[in-house]
């Protein structure tokens, strides 16, 4: 099997072993581009509205972390995206454009039946939440990794598809003999594994992983992690990681959109948004989760709770738990702008009245300054 | 090996239990065969035949109920089912020998059929749920309601007895003698057509709707959406996955009406005057025929028991989860 | 054989259906449950010692296997001559020896012997007649002597007569067996019978697992010759082909009786008892409930017709029962009966109320039950019909009399004796809560009693007309039951293609086939043109 | 069918606050809000309707059959077996008796042993199957013995039997035998799902918190089984009316008493089919299968409810299709409609 | 809802000093034991669940000659991989099964309970709060069930207003203000940190001595975690609850707990101070514990390579069961099990790399040895 080298493929971004700052910049070069994503969940004539013209950018060769609250709707984004999300989703606008190799863009949303069989795993691939329940307990986990990569390269025989398999599974750490086991007999940090090496199978481009890790102790969250890591600077895929250990997606992801109530508030590099967060929430959220080294510092929670999402109004969702709200909060709903503090990466972005003073002065008031805690520098 | 010894450890028990209520039901009802047979013939057996028949159906003698069920199981034990009084000197086992592979021929082909269109059927209307196949769901529903003997009746009054396509009653031609010649072979088709048809028709829906509302389960796991996100073609996802798994309580039921399937539909078989076990059940029933009811309950019970042995060995076949040990 | 006659043998199938279910392979003619007696075909091939016509019980005997059959005086001893130039079906010659083994065989297993049990004496062989001598006297049996069928002595000598199951069928009669198989068995005409080759090239017995199914195949013509209870025959059987369909009914002294239970109320009183008896319709209950299959009873004395004529007492000829709603009040007011508006009530002041029970499912009594409780209305008396389980009402209702008015069947005979027996007789007397053989009513009076008893072992045929008139007499006047109509032997036949049968103008046999006449029947069966 | 529209927009009310446990956060909810009467929520499916308002038909009927019969079941008139007419809508039997009225006053018959059979098998189901699902152990093991004994032996002879044996069949007598016959799936099916109630951490919890067994039972895992043991309800229901059909078909039970069974009980054995005489034979045919028609469909509507898989479109399917979604697993429909807002 | 790190807890006394009752005024009774005194105490706790099988002898070896004390005022951490036996311990103090070995000492009385009168008191002064949140509470009940259940088993039959003002005192204590808003809600209707909330007012309705935490918080994202985190320490600090708290998050156990437990494997690898565990792990497990969890302000110091799996608890290896995976095992490691020795002030560690055998590994730094 060849495992397109990132180092020559042509248009990867330049990816930096030697230090984290240098993939720090922001891809110029997008691989998956979500415009105005909007997903409705429920068929009736009330609809909640999950998503509302969320829009991300994923460069090649990114990993990109998503986190927030629960329910905020991450999940929800990255089964949309791949047109995966069940019943009674519906995605009611926006685009999701795919550009491949050699520079050649679509929209994966209008993409038909046989169009998409085809694209998927071969483009993008995404491992699932629960791996437990993500194998078909009935095969052989070979079978499952072969008849992924039989579908797509149909001249491929199934003894192939096996040996493809078996590096797979080596490739993640799993003896290949695991190829006869049933994934009852794998622990659920192996099945994990298992799905990561499904995903790997095509040689996909992107890759999203849904919380791949919650379900395992520490030891095994440290494993997997490392190897996705280990796996994306050889193969040179992007990277789209969603979990709520914010502590954890620092470590790993080159830029973080934090997500609140269906809109993306913040989308900026990791440690920008840890050491310098614009937007309330993510600071909120980055003072919640106590460290576990160093000294003890003070652990602010985010009082309140998250809005309903069937019931929201037409300010900033955030308003009622933001202790920097002003009026204009409850009646403009933010969007997306790149703060110009000093010193800032000039692509990060937030959807935050207090950076925005021109959408604070188009209804008619007067923006209050930014506040000290969300300027830091 | 140790989950497949406990169940049979469990099988038996159940076998224990069964074959014993068996013997005692048809001991604590009231009347005995001889009387039976003289209200069959309401005047036309004389009532002093009845020592006679007394004598005959060896009821002069006088043991306990203990000593019966004891006799009873020797008798189990070395295979021997006793005498029939009906058809008085006949072994229960050759009657039972006579009319099984009917019973199982037909109903057990009628079964298959249903249940592998029924299961064919549910898979397609539970992955296309939503669309106009959901309209099927109330018409095998109907069917499924009517009382059988009903629908029979009338398929008989319709297509034998109006349109004369098929014969009303019978299993073959009654001027052939049961050889293996095409011409029995296909007489016994043709007879059993009409019967394996409304057996069919009353019971499909069972198993479209059991398949249905699994597929509909299993549809959404999320191995089912994996496999959609593989971009595997929609025939593998449907049979290779949704369908694959979602028969798997299917299997149990249908091995639970295999078992049945040796019981015979009873009412079946007496409106087209089939040779099936079940109309020689009822018979014994009526007669009060308790060696012939007996072994034919005994060939049920263990028929069950076996499907459902069976069943769990298909079951860790397909299944390898209830293979796990510990 | 070729198609046309063949010594007069068509090669048309003459099919008989019957209702029994399948049948296993056990043919054996004295066991009473194998497949040759449940469908019939034994009487074929096994005969019997002497043909008699049920229909009319008074004709003589025709000789078959017995040139004749004489009986002592006291009805104890019977000589029979066997026939000359008989032959089994394997070429062997019939001889007195058979017939004294085939009864010694009776007599030797109880299990065979359904007849006279525990009643026969020495059976002997002498010169080449067969002496059988009997405990008691046999006037009233004497028909279930010559309907014996008569078995080959040196096929059976030595099986086990109960279990043989006779595979080859070794017999005198007019058919052998050609094949069985559970639901059909066929026989062919013996070539060397005794009375010259059937012209019925082949005979097949069908079994259909109910009445249903049998009705399904008489009428759609698939079974020729058979018997069941057809509803509506006319248009449901007759009228689908009315040149070839017949039922006949044949006669005999069979009746089905309303037993009243003559020792609790309201039928401990006789005047309630003669009442009910003089509103029920017995024209509308054979029609309807009987469909006209069960032939009306006319006669007072509950006699069936015409088979009973001659045994109707002078007293009561040309006497026929009919509706008289107020005659029967009147019997009612003049024995202390009152009225409260609509309600009868009887001299105690109670309201008169009764239940008519019988078996669920057996709808022409249930339905004969409802006429007669409208009956019971028209007099001012709730009756109520109450259908309950057969097996209740066989072990517990029916023996130990627990119940005020139910239907039942009597024995046939080829007298009047096991009718009036059966209702009527002190001899089978037991106290209520006790198992009754007949009797069911417990009717008691002791000339009946005696006078019974006189008939049936009387030497002389006036002072038998004698008893039975003093029988009538208390029939008519006591009413222990009601009769309500006669239950003849009765069969279906198509002569699509073959005729010859009993027909109602010439009642030569009890038509049904299965009995010793089938042989008879058969032998004046011809193919039709 | 037209299905009654206020049902539904009520059910669309209560429906609501069932969407939340997906979210684990419900935003300030104005007051506090009684669930309960989302347990009627299966209301809002139409295959849950239409069966309801078949079988409150037929329960209708059941109540005033009697009375609004034009004529006494049982009275014979002269016009036998006469075809349907104005005067005899489904015609007259052989005794000129009016089929109809028959039918009228027999739906009684089968409704109460449906129901007393169904309570009863319910019953027993429930009192063994959770029993056995909740000791566990020894008890568990005996108890599922017994259980698949019943399963075992074939239901319909066994019925016979017992029915055989009882002095007298009426109504109730046949329901109870029925029931005696027919529990045994149902608890079983029980079984299986108190079993896995019991591992939950509520019944855990419960009896952490000193509970008696006694009340684990009845308050904290009974209530959970709600809807299985309602449709186990309704199955048996429709499973004992076509037992009393059958078994009154092949004349086991008490004739004397209508209902649509004896009807064709009657109709058999006079063979109305081979007289021609189909308005005797099919009118009660076609109840019964209306009738288990509609229970199946309830049983649906409650299949619905249990499994909110199955939930949301179910109840939306017509709207759906007007909007040309088809909801499928894997290929999430994209419709681009106008959006008033946010746009 | 904010603890300054001046509300940190202080480290625990020593368990043989008596831990001064100054100030320690909680609801239950002012004139009670001191916190710090020993309230509930494990003595060679043992659960070996029997596997499916007639005459099968094989075991899941879940806890394993497990020893600790639980003290009034206190907070006793569990942290360790999943599988490896912290719920069974919840479980076995609780008694919702039976334990195979081993004896639970309440006050140094012996725990064991026969007969549902002395498990109803027992209960009553041990209450356990399930892992999940979720799992835990009946949909179908509403919290004024749940809560009077829990009020009328403990407390006996509370009536009308009586029982009304017990509701809102219990709800407001686990900050479930106003208390109208929630009593009537049924579990869906409430978030997750809520429904924790109620869990723990349902066994707090006890006015138990102990609460059994299990993992209350891993389901939970950050910012409910912390509501919760806050509860539980209110509740300690005011009414002087002993509390087991098990969790994953070695974290939150540094924050919250006196002294942390680590297991593996069934069994105790290591205890002590909280603060001294996490910062300065003895044994090579907790070590690895320690350094893989995610830290953003120390991107460097983690351990890599790390590979294995838990080993089976059917048949544990030989010797200490951390051998297969530990960098520095020896033949030692492979025969003989550890006992815990003492590695420092109230701290010990299952390893024989701190016994003075001659034998005896030499430890390192783990994430050096697994580089
Ligand atoms: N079937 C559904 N009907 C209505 N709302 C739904 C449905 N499924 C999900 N939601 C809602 O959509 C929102 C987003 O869900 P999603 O699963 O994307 O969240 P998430 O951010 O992945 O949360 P988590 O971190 O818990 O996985 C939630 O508020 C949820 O309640
Ligand atoms: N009822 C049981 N029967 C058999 N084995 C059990 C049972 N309960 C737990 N176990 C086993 O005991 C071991 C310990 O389980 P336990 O639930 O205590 O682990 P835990 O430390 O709480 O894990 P987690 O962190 O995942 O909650 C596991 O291997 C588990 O499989
Ligand atoms: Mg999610
Ligand atoms: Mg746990
Ligand atoms: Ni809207």
């Amino acid at each position: 099997m060849t495992l397109t080298s990132p180092l020559d493929g042509a248009g990867a971004a330049p990816l930096a072993s030697d230090g984290r700052s240098q993939r720090l910049t922001p891809s110029a070069d997008p691989v998956l581009e979500i415009k105005n994503l909007s997903v409705d969940y429920g068929y009736d004539d009330d609809p909640v509205h999950v998503l509302r013209q969320v829009s991300l950018t994923l460069g090649r060769g990114e990993v990109l972390g998503l986190a927030g609250e629960s329910g905020c709707g991450k999940s929800t984004l990255a089964y949309a995206a791949t047109r995966l999300l069940p019943p009674p989703g519906l995605i009611t606008g926006g685009e999701v454009l795919f550009t491949d190799r050699s520079g050649v863009k679509t929209d994966l949303l209008r993409l038909n039946d046989t169009q998409l069989r085809a694209s998927r795993w071969q483009d993008m691939a995404i491992v699932f939440q629960g791996a437990m329940n993500s194998l078909n307990p009935v095969y052989r986990i070979g079978r499952q990794i072969a008849d992924g990569i039989r579908a797509h390269e149909p001249k491929t025989t199934q003894k192939e598809a096996l040996e493809r398999a078996a590096e797979l599974l080596d490739l993640v750490g799993i003896a290949p003999d695991r190829l006869k086991s049933y994934p009852h007999q794998l622990s659920g940090g192996m099945r994990q594994r298992v799905m990561i090496a499904m995903a790997l199978a095509l040689d996909p481009q992107v890759l999203i992983m849904d919380e791949p890790t919650t379900a395992l102790d520490v030891v095994m969250q440290r494993q997997i992690v490392e190897q996705i890591a280990e796996l994306r600077d050889r193969l040179g895929f992007s990277v789209i990681f969603i979990t709520h250990d914010v502590s954890l997606l620092i470590e790993i992801a080159d830029r973080i959109a934090i997500m609140y109530a269906g809109e993306i508030v913040e989308d900026a590099a990791a440690l920008d948004v840890y050491h310098r967060p614009r937007h309330p929430y993510s600071s909120a959220l980055l003072h919640s989760f106590p460290p576990l080294r160093g000294p003890r510092r003070e652990l602010i929670g985010i009082p309140g709770s998250p809005p309903d999402l069937s019931k929201l109004g037409h300010g900033c969702p955030f308003a009622d738990r933001c202790e920097f709200a002003f009026d204009a909060c409850a009646k403009v709903n933010p969007q997306l702008v790149f703060p110009n503090v000093p010193g800032d990466d000039p692509r990060r972005a937030v959807a935050c009245l207090r950076h925005d003073p021109s959408a604070v002065r188009a209804v008619g008031e007067e923006p209050p300054p930014v506040p000290p805690e969300l300027s830091l520098t | 090996m140790r989950f497949f010894l406990r169940r049979l450890g469990f099988y038996v028990i159940t076998f224990w239990a069964a074959v014993t209520i068996n013997f005692f039901i048809p001991r604590i009802m009231p009347g005995d065969p001889v009387r039976a047979l003289i209200a069959k013939n309401q005047g036309r057996i004389s009532t002093d035949a009845e020592s006679a028949l007394r004598t005959l159906f060896g009821l002069d003698k006088d043991t306990t109920l203990w000593q019966q069920y004891v006799d009873y199981w020797n008798l189990i034990l070395h295979g021997d089912l006793g005498t029939s009084f009906t058809y008085f000197p006949t072994p229960v086992a050759d009657v039972i020998a006579g009319a099984i592979p009917w019973t199982i021929g037909l109903v057990g082909i009628a079964t298959i059929i249903s249940f592998t269109v029924g299961t064919l059927i549910g898979s397609g209307i539970g992955w296309r749920r939503g669309t106009w196949a959901d309209s099927l769901l109330p018409i095998s529903t109907f069917f499924s309601a009517v009382p059988y003997f009903w629908l029979a009746l009338i398929a008989i009054t319709i297509f034998s007895v109006t349109l004369g396509w098929f014969p009303a009653s019978g299993s073959y031609d009654r001027s052939l003698v049961p050889t293996f010649s095409w011409e029995f072979i296909s007489s016994v088709i043709y007879y059993g057509t009409l019967p394996a048809l409304t057996i069919v028709i009353s019971s499909i829906s069972g198993w479209i709707l059991g398949m249905r509302n699994m597929m509909v389960t299993v549809s959404s796991e999320d191995y089912v959406t994996v496999a959609q996100a593989k971009g595997l073609s929609e025939r593998t996802v449907l049979f290779g996955y949704a369908a694959r798994n979602a028969i798997l309580p299917q299997v149990s039921s249908f091995a639970l009406s295999l078992g049945f399937i040796v019981g015979g539909t009873l009412i079946m078989e007496i409106v087209f005057s089939y040779q099936g076990i079940g109309y020689y059940l009822f018979t014994a029933v009526a007669a009060k025929d308790y060696p012939l009811m007996q072994g034919i309950f005994l060939v049920i019970t263990v028929a069950v028991l076996f499907a459902n042995i069976v069943a769990d060995f298909v079951y860790g076949v397909l299944d390898p989860r209830t293979r796990q040990e510990g | 054989s070729t198609g046309g006659d063949d010594g007069g043998t068509s090669t048309k199938v003459l099919t008989v259906g019957m209702p029994n279910g399948p049948q296993q392979p056990n043919q054996n003619p004295l066991a009473t449950g194998s497949a040759s007696l449940s469908l019939g075909y034994a009487f074929v091939v096994y005969e019997s010692l002497m043909q008699i016509n049920e229909i009319d019980p008074t004709e003589a005997p025709t000789p078959w296997l017995a040139e004749s059959v004489e009986w002592n005086p006291e009805y104890t001893q019977a000589t029979i001559t066997p026939r000359e130039g008989v032959k089994w079906s394997d070429g062997e010659d019939f001889t007195a020896d058979d017939i004294a083994f085939s009864i010694q065989l009776r007599k030797d297993n109880p299990e065979l012997n359904v007849d006279f049990p525990d009643q026969y004496g020495d059976i002997t062989v002498e010169d080449g007649k067969v002496v059988v001598n009997f405990t008691t006297g046999q006037y009233v049996n004497e028909v279930k002597l010559y309907k014996l069928l008569i078995v080959p002595k040196h096929i059976w000598e030595g099986e086990d007569a109960v279990t043989f199951s006779d595979d080859e069928m070794i017999g005198t009669g007019p058919f052998t067996l050609k094949s069985f198989s559970p639901q059909a068995v066929t026989l062919t005409p013996n070539d060397d019978y005794w009375g010259g080759k059937s012209k019925v090239g082949e005979l097949r017995y069908d079994a259909y697992n109910d009445n249903a199914g049998l009705t399904t195949a008489l009428t759609t013509g698939e079974a020729q010759w058979g018997w069941t209870f057809i509803p509506d025959y006319e248009s449901t059987y007759i009228d689908k082909d009315p040149e070839h369909f017949n039922q006949v009914a044949g006669g005999g002294f069979g009746v089905d009786v309303l037993y009243l239970n003559n020792e609790t109320k309201p039928f401990d009183n006789v005047a309630f008892r003669q009442a009910l008896n003089m509103v029920i319709d017995h024209a509308d209950i054979t029609a309807t409930a009987g469909y006209g299959v069960w032939p009306e009873i006319t006669s007072v004395t509950g006699l069936p017709q015409p088979s009973g004529d001659a045994f109707i007492s002078s007293e009561y000829e040309g006497q026929n029962l009919e509706v008289d709603v107020d005659g029967a009040k009147k019997v009612l007011t003049d024995a202390g009966y009152t009225y409260d508006g609509d309600k009868l009530i009887d001299p105690d002041g109670e309201a008169v109320s009764f239940k008519l029970t019988n078996p669920s499912g057996w709808t022409d009594y249930l339905d004969a039950l409802g006429i007669i409780a409208e009956g019971a209305a028209s007099l001012g008396a709730e009756a109520t019909v109450d259908a309950i389980v057969q097996d209740t009402w066989f072990n517990d209702t029916i023996p130990f009399g627990n119940f005020q008015a139910s239907l039942h069947w009597t024995d046939g005979g080829s007298t009047p004796w096991n009718l009036y027996s059966n209702i009527m007789d002190g001899a089978s007397y037991v106290p209520l809560g006790e198992t009754a053989n007949w009797n069911f009513g417990r009717y008691q009076n002791d000339d009946v009693t005696k006078a019974l008893a006189d008939f049936k072992s009387g030497t002389d045929p006036d002072a038998r007309q004698a008893s039975l008139d003093i029988v009538q007499q208390h029939y008519v006047e006591d009413v222990p039951g009601i009769v309500i109509w006669s239950r003849p032997a009765v069969a279906q036949y198509s002569t699509q293609n073959y005729t010859g049968f009993p027909t109602s103008e010439d009642p030569y046999a009890n038509p049904q086939p299965t009995g010793p006449q089938a042989a008879l029947i058969l032998s004046k069966l011809t193919p039709s043109e | 069918m037209t299905i009654d529209t206020s049902i539904v927009e009520e059910g669309r009310e209560l429906e609501k606050p069932s969407q939340a446990p997906m979210t684990g956060a419900v935003a300030a909810a104005p007051g506090p809000r009684r669930s309960g009467p989302r347990k009627l929520l299966f209301l809002r499916n139409s295959k849950a309707i239409t069966g309801m308002v078949i079988l409150a038909f037929f329960l209708l009927i059941a109540v005033i059959g009697p009375w609004i019969a034009p004529y006494d079941p049982s009275a014979r008139s002269s016009d036998i077996l006469q075809p349907p007419s104005w005067e005899h809508w489904f015609g007259t039997t052989h005794l000129g008796q009016d089929v109809f009225s028959q039918i009228l006053v027999g739906t009684r018959g089968v409704i109460v042993v449906g129901f007393v059979a169904g309570i009863l098998a319910t019953g027993i189901g429930v009192i063994i199957g959770v029993t056995a699902g909740y000791v566990g152990g020894l008890g568990d093991e005996t108890l599922s013995v017994l259980a698949n004994v019943f399963l075992v032996i074939p239901q319909l002879p066994l019925i016979i039997i017992i029915a055989g044996q009882l002095p007298s069949v009426g109504g109730v007598t046949v329901a109870v035998v029925i029931a005696i016959t027919g529990w045994a799936w149902g608890a079983r099916v029980l079984r299986a799902q108190t079993l896995s109630l019991r591992k939950r951490d509520f019944v855990e919890a419960a009896r952490a918190n000193g509970e008696s067994t006694w009340r684990i039972i009845t308050a904290e895992i009974l209530p959970n089984l709600t809807a299985i043991i309602a449709s186990g309800f309704v199955g048996t229901v429709a499973f004992a009316v076509l037992s009393l059909i059958t078994l009154s078909f092949i004349g086991i039970g008490d004739t004397g008493e209508w209902n649509w069974g004896t009807v064709l009980y009657q109709a058999q054995s006079q063979l109305a089919l081979q007289r021609g005489a189909w308005w005797w034979f099919v009118p009660a045919g076609l109840c019964i299968a209306l009738l288990g028609m509609s229970l199946t469909l309830i049983n649906f509507g409650i299949d619905e409810f249990v499994n909110p898989r199955l939930r949301s479109t179910g109840l939306n399917a017509r709207s759906l299709r007007k909007r040309g979604i088809r909801p499928r697993i894997g290929f999430t429909p994209v419709v681009r409609e106008a959006k008033e807002d946010r746009a | 809802m904010s603890s300054s790190p001046s509300e940190a807890p202080t480290p625990p006394a020593p368990p043989a000093a008596p831990a001064g009752p100054a100030g320690a005024v909680g609801p239950i009774d002012p004139a009670g034991p001191a916190d710090g005194d020993v309230v509930l105490e494990a003595v060679d706790l043992q659960k070996h669940f029997k596997l499916r099988g007639i005459g099968s002898r094989d075991v899941v070896h879940a806890v394993d000659g497990v020893n600790f004390e639980l003290r009034r005022g206190r907070v006793l951490a569990l942290v360790g991989e999943s599988g490896s036996g912290k719920s069974t311990i919840a479980r076995l103090l609780a008694q919702l099964m039976p334990a195979t070995g081993g004896r639970l000492l309440l006050h140094g009385e012996d725990a064991a309970t026969k007969g549902r009168r002395a498990f109803r008191r027992y209960v009553g002064r041990v209450q356990m709060i399930f892992q999940d949140p979720f799992g835990s509470l009946n949909p179908v009940h509403t919290v004024r069930y749940m809560l009077t259940r829990s009020l009328r088993i403990h407390r006996g039959r509370l009536r009308g207003t009586e029982l009304e003002d017990a509701l809102v005192e219990l709800l407001e204590r686990v900050q479930l203000k106003p208390a109208e808003r929630y009593i009537d809600k049924f579990p869906h209707e409430l978030s997750g940190g809520q429904r924790q909330r109620v869990a723990i007012a349902r066994a707090l309705a006890a006015d138990p001595e102990v609460l059994l935490a299990d993992e209350p918080i891993s389901m939970l994202d950050v910012s409910i975690r912390l509501g919760i985190l806050n509860l539980l320490q209110d509740l300690r600090d005011r009414l002087h609850i002993a509390i087991l708290y098990i969790t994953h998050d070695i974290a939150s156990a540094r924050y919250f707990a006196d002294r942390t437990m680590v297991m593996y494997a069934g069994r105790i690898v290591e205890s002590g101070d909280s603060e001294a565990v996490t910062q300065d792990p003895k044994h090579p497990y907790t070590q690895l514990l320690v350094r893989s969890a995610p830290d953003p302000d120390d991107l460097e110091a983690r351990a890599h390579g790390a590979r294995g799996e838990a080993p089976s608890l059917v048949k544990p290896p030989s010797g200490c069961r951390f051998n297969p995976r530990c960098p520095f095992a020896t033949e030692l490691c492979r025969t003989e099990q550890p006992p815990l020795l003492p590695v420092g002030e109230g701290r010990e560690a299952a390893c024989w790399g701190y016994s003075d055998r001659a034998d005896k590994p030499v430890l390192s730094d783990i994430t050096e040895a697994l580089a």
